[in-house]
């Protein structure tokens, strides 16, 4: 019931993380360069998905069942309502960039250089973040998640989980106060 | 060809930064607030990646047990679900007065 | 090499995991396959099983004519659906229009990978294995909402909103009651619970109960939630408004024909297989046999094993017996041969269930199978009682009833199953605050 | 219709506009709507899932019987009437043949009287049944509807024992009946009222306290009384609002002053205590039935007709209680041998002028559910 990583290596890993990787910067380009919404949405949800298996490959199944719950399975799932409320036939006829898209492209690639900049800086041709030969223990990591949240003497982040909790029903009024036409 | 072959933590934060970056450039440019919000859900899906990449690394240097990083992408899918929800509310009450979707007529409190 | 490979075969029989936890991949394909299979061959027989039932409660007959009493009818379907010109509506958006159907039936299928048919037969077992499940099944919704808007039509996008809206809202009071099951698992030595599907079902075995019973009646209610929740989950009857007939004609598939719609009747069905298993392994002590504490033993064992090949020779019997009363006449001369042939497979799979190799591999499965078909059997049997309700009622129910229930079970249930540390850490120190109080009073 | 204020839905103009930018948008269900029963066309104005109001469109059934009458002898018309409610058709013969009747001052003698009750109060029977089986399948309980089928097979099996025909019957003429009743006719009848009343039970057992059937059916479609009135509406829809109408009782016809029952009536004026009424309404019918089949007198089964009628010259108006309301024939002769004019006033097509009030604020849900409760035939509201 434990399999230690030792005996069972993941197999394929560059193949599956790749693959992954181009499905999801495809799909952020799809969603950022489609002109009907309802595409971009669609195309969000992929890479979101595809986000979800690299979080699996990241042993990080916990935070990988929450993204499909609550990302593709809610949070899309509002979105692509929320579109088909409001009218997208005569948005996708208009002009689809703003006047400072050039700018915000210039700026985008400054952003882009800094990163780069800041890479071949840092490293140096040298190994960032060279990992130890380390055994993660997957099996038990919802437990060790709850563990941070809600235990008495490990969890760290009670606080935050409640500070959270509050902003979700902050988020909720205010979000009712908002598209409700008549309160 | 080794360090292409051996998937690390690099590996998940260079993907993270081009994920960011589609979103800026999806924040900078787009028109159509819904695009303009799921650009945002992009940056911020980019940021987790960033998070659960170094919760790994973290993990190889202190032990399984430190998944700090992990903790933080739950936080930040929550502050995501919870910005959806009021900019999506928004996005109607704007759509309901001024029966657009566009970013740059969103300017009456410009002067 | 192809010795290595036998023995890469054979070295997971004598394992005792799951193929995907073992890493050996062609078993997992094998499960992966057999289990798809199983469930195409599952979804056949209901469709079939519905008619049938639903036409007996409604003093009727249902198909009578493709094969003896209507045994190939579904097959007949399949290939009329296959058949059919696939129409694609000319202002609908193609992409989508094609996409919606496979994010459904992928949806509905990829569940599948996590339910346990017995301790090793699960393709793989995940730590986060219900919440997989849930997850999953919730992706649904979006084929659903992207059907309904790629038609371009009133009634389909009428239909996938209120079909999803329903989805989503019922999803909420269903993880409620999920959630005070899982509770249950952590009530052993270490108090650490789990959300792998086999971990949950070996909890009920380790404490000796269902979860059905546990801490009664809150089990009970939990599950009643459950099995509401998981009725509107699926949108059939009574809460089967998207596809209210009498009202948006087919719903959210209304523009859908054919093949493609062949895929959301398997999705749906399928579906209902899914969130059937998850109350079985919730509540129902998934793969367990009846009373495996109460009547353990070796003969108790034997006894119980026997039953999955007594089951098939009964329905061999069944279908012998009709067979002698078909009319003796050169027109059933086909559908007699086709009844008693059916019988004959019946009683030769029965057969082959008495192997005790077999026997000790099958009877888990049989016994989850059993439980998931007394659920299917409950959604033929609402569908044939049952009005449908009204959206905002449906909604009430949802949110106004099953929510508050559910909230209230979660907390109950927690303070229920930590009652010696609220006691301890809770109850007695405000109870001798209060009596310091008093003695500080007078 | 009650509110001369708001316009009519047929006016608007739809502009590109989507659910949420726009208070008001406009559905067009049927004339091919499978809840519509048969080809109503009602234009809905909503408001989200509320209905603010709504249109009917008629007349794609429409065929001129009315119109035809004036093309046919008294006789000859006969058959005609049978179309307009097909599922009633007995109800609208005896309607038909009483007026013309009464037009030439001669009245069908008892026997004839007697087995034209029984045959109306089975056709009343059947029609109820027809009308709670799709009612129920509007609603969702699809089961409903293949009971009900399975027993009023026995009503029209009788039917066909009686004039060969199941649906159109044609069973009455002018003056009394063409037929004797068959052998076995009476044991038929009685074998039949033992057969339904238990399945009677067993369709309540299905609805009655059905939890989602209350609330579907309480408090939706609600309809005063006094609105009943106001807008002619008769039958079990009035009775359900509380006002204790029914032309057998009222103005007896046939030999109705004869048998002893009870009218049913609701407070509520909803759609579940109209489903109440209609059901206690069909035990009523058996009780009718029962006394009228021990007392079959014996004697001619035909008065006294011309074999060329030509009514004098005058007018009538004769209705009946029909299973669905008041149907009533104004009929004028010119002294010739055809009518100068039939007006029928059918209650479908009055009944259904109340759709539009009955609806107002409620759901789409219920639209549906108040056409199925109206109990409309649409051979009968087009003629």
């Amino acid at each position: 019931m434990n399999p230690s990583v030792a005996t069972n290596p993941p197999v394929a890993t560059p193949f599956f993380f790749y693959g992954l990787a181009a499905v999801m910067v495809i799909g952020g380009i799809l969603v950022i360069t489609r002109k009907n919404a309802v595409h971009s949405a669609l195309a969000l949800i992929t890479t979101l998905l595809a986000q979800a298996a690299l979080y699996l490959m990241l042993y990080a199944p916990f935070v990988a069942g929450v993204q499909i719950i609550l990302y593709a399975g809610g949070i899309m799932v509002l979105f692509l309502f929320v579109i088909m409320l409001i009218s997208i036939e005569r948005a996708s006829k208009e002009r689809q960039f703003n006047k400072q898209c050039l700018v915000g492209i210039a700026a985008a690639a400054a952003l882009g250089g800094l990163l780069i900049a800041v890479f071949t800086t840092t490293s140096k041709g040298q190994m960032m973040f060279a990992e130890g030969p380390t055994s993660y223990v997957e099996s038990q990591n919802t437990q060790a998640v709850a563990g941070f949240l809600f235990d008495r003497s490990t969890g760290m982040y009670m606080f935050s989980f409640e500070i959270a909790s509050l902003l979700l029903l902050v988020a909720i009024i205010g979000a009712v106060v908002m598209a409700k036409k008549r309160i | 060809m080794d360090a292409m072959l051996h998937i690390s933590t690099l590996h998940y934060l260079v993907l993270g930064a081009a994920l960011f970056l589609l979103g800026v450039i999806g924040v900078l440019t787009r028109r159509n607030v819904v695009i303009v919000l799921m650009s945002i859900e992009l940056i911020l899906n980019a940021v987790n990646l960033n998070l659960v990449a170094f919760s790994r690394y973290w993990q190889s240097i202190h032990g399984p047990g430190a998944l700090h990083g992990q903790i933080f992408a739950i936080f930040v899918i929550t502050d995501a679900a919870a910005e959806a929800a009021v900019g999506l509310g928004i996005l109607i009450a704007f759509f309901r007065n001024k029966e657009t979707v566009n970013v740059d007529e969103v300017n009456l409190l410009k002067w | 090499m192809i010795q290595k490979f036998i023995q890469y075969v054979q070295s997971y029989l004598d394992s005792n995991q799951t193929p995907g936890a073992a890493g050996n991949i062609f078993w997992a394909v094998v499960y992966v396959l057999l289990v798809f299979v199983g469930l195409s061959i599952a979804v056949i027989c209901m469709n079939w099983l519905e008619r049938k039932i639903l036409a007996h409660m409604q003093v009727r007959l249902g198909p009578m004519r493709v094969g003896p009493h209507g045994l190939l009818q579904p097959i007949a379907d399949a290939i009329k659906l296959l058949l059919k010109e696939d129409i694609i509506p000319a202002e609908a958006d193609k992409v989508v229009f094609w996409v919606a159907p496979f994010i459904v039936v992928l949806a509905a299928f990829t569940v599948f990978v996590v339910v346990p048919f017995g301790p090793t037969h699960a393709i793989t077992d995940m730590n986060i294995g219900i919440l997989f499940m849930l997850g999953v099944s919730s992706l649904a919704v979006l084929g659903i909402v992207t059907a309904g808007w790629a038609s371009n039509s009133h009634y389909p996008l009428i239909g996938a909103l209120r079909s999803s809206a329903q989805m989503v809202s019922y999803e909420v009071a269903m993880g409620l009651a999920v959630v005070s099951a899982i509770m249950m698992t952590s009530l052993n030595e270490s108090s650490t619970g789990t959300l792998s599907m086999i971990g949950i079902v070996q909890a009920q075995l380790a404490q000796h109960e269902w979860f059905l019973f546990k801490f009664f009646p809150l089990g009970i209610i939990a599950f009643g939630i459950f099995a509401i929740a998981m009725v509107a989950e699926t949108n059939r009857a009574p809460f089967d408004l998207p596809e209210a007939e009498s009202e948006l004609t087919a719903g959210f598939h209304t523009e859908y024909s054919g093949f493609r719609w062949s895929l959301f009747f398997l999705a749906e069905y399928s579906a209902m297989i899914a969130v059937s298993s998850i109350a079985v392994t919730l509540w129902l002590g998934g793969w367990l046999r009846p009373f495996p504490n109460a009547l353990s033993g070796p003969t108790w064992d034997l006894a119980f094993s026997l039953i999955p090949g007594l089951t098939f020779l009964f329905l061999a019997g069944m279908c012998f017996y009709s067979t002698v009363r078909m009319p003796k006449h050169p027109l059933f001369r086909i559908q007699t041969i086709g009844l008693g042939g059916f019988g004959i497979v019946l009683l030769l799979i029965g057969l082959v269930l008495f192997i005790p190799a077999v026997r000790v591999r099958v009877s888990d499965i049989f016994w989850f199978s059993a439980k998931v078909a007394g659920f299917m059997y409950l959604y033929i049997w609402y569908r044939g009682t049952f009005p449908r309700y009204r959206f905002d009622q449906l909604m009430k129910v949802g949110w106004k009833i099953l929510l508050p229930t559910g909230l209230a079970l979660l907390i109950v249930t927690a303070i229920w199953a930590m009652r010696s540390a609220v006691w301890a850490d809770v109850v007695v120190p405000i109870w001798l605050a209060f009596l310091d109080l008093l003695r500080r009073i007078f | 219709m009650t509110d001369p204020n708001t316009e009519s839905p047929l006016d608007l103009e739809t502009p590109d506009k989507t659910f949420l930018d726009s208070n008001e948008l406009v559905i067009n269900m049927g004339p091919q709507h499978p809840a519509t029963h048969g080809v109503l066309r009602v234009i809905l104005r909503l408001d989200g899932e509320k209905v603010l109001g709504l249109e009917c469109v008629i007349g794609y059934l429409h065929r001129g019987v009315e119109k035809i009458a004036e093309n046919r002898t008294y006789t000859m018309f006969n058959p005609y009437v049978d179309r307009m409610d097909y599922v009633a058709a007995i109800s609208n013969g005896l309607g038909y043949c009483e007026a013309v009747e009464k037009l030439l001052s001669v009245e069908a003698p008892p026997r004839a009287q007697y087995i034209r009750v029984i045959l109306t109060e089975l056709n009343r029977i059947a029609s109820h049944q027809l009308w709670l089986g799709t009612h129920a399948l509007d609603i969702g309980a699809i089961t409903p509807l293949f009971y009900t089928f399975r027993d009023r097979e026995e009503i029209l099996k009788i039917f066909e024992k009686y004039c060969g025909a199941r649906l159109t019957t044609h069973a009455f003429r002018i003056g009394g009946l063409q037929y004797e009743a068959y052998d076995g006719f009476e044991s038929d009848v009685k074998n039949f009222v033992s057969f339904v009343k238990p399945k009677i039970d067993e369709y309540e057992e299905l609805l009655t306290t059905n939890r989602i059937w209350l609330e579907r059916t309480k408090g939706v479609g609600v309809i005063s009384g006094k609105d009943c009135i106001a807008l002619g509406v008769t039958g079990p829809v009035l009775r359900a609002s509380g006002v204790k109408w029914d032309i057998r009782k009222a103005l007896p016809y046939a030999n109705y002053k004869n048998f002893d029952f009870e009218i049913p009536t609701g407070q509520n004026g909803d759609t579940y205590d109209r489903y109440i009424v209609r059901m206690i309404e069909m035990r009523q019918s058996l009780r009718i039935i029962e006394q009228a089949v021990g007392g079959i007198p014996e004697g001619p089964i035909m008065a006294k007709v011309p074999k060329v009628m030509k009514p004098p010259v005058g007018e009538i108006y004769h209705s009946i209680e029909a299973p669905k309301g008041e149907l009533g024939y104004f009929i004028v002769s010119d002294g010739s041998t055809q009518p100068y004019r039939v007006r029928v006033r059918p209650p479908s097509f009055v009944n259904l002028q109340a759709l539009d009030l009955m609806c107002r604020n409620q759901l789409v849900a219920d639209v549906i559910a108040v056409i199925g409760t109206l109990d409309i035939v649409l051979g009968e509201v087009d003629r």
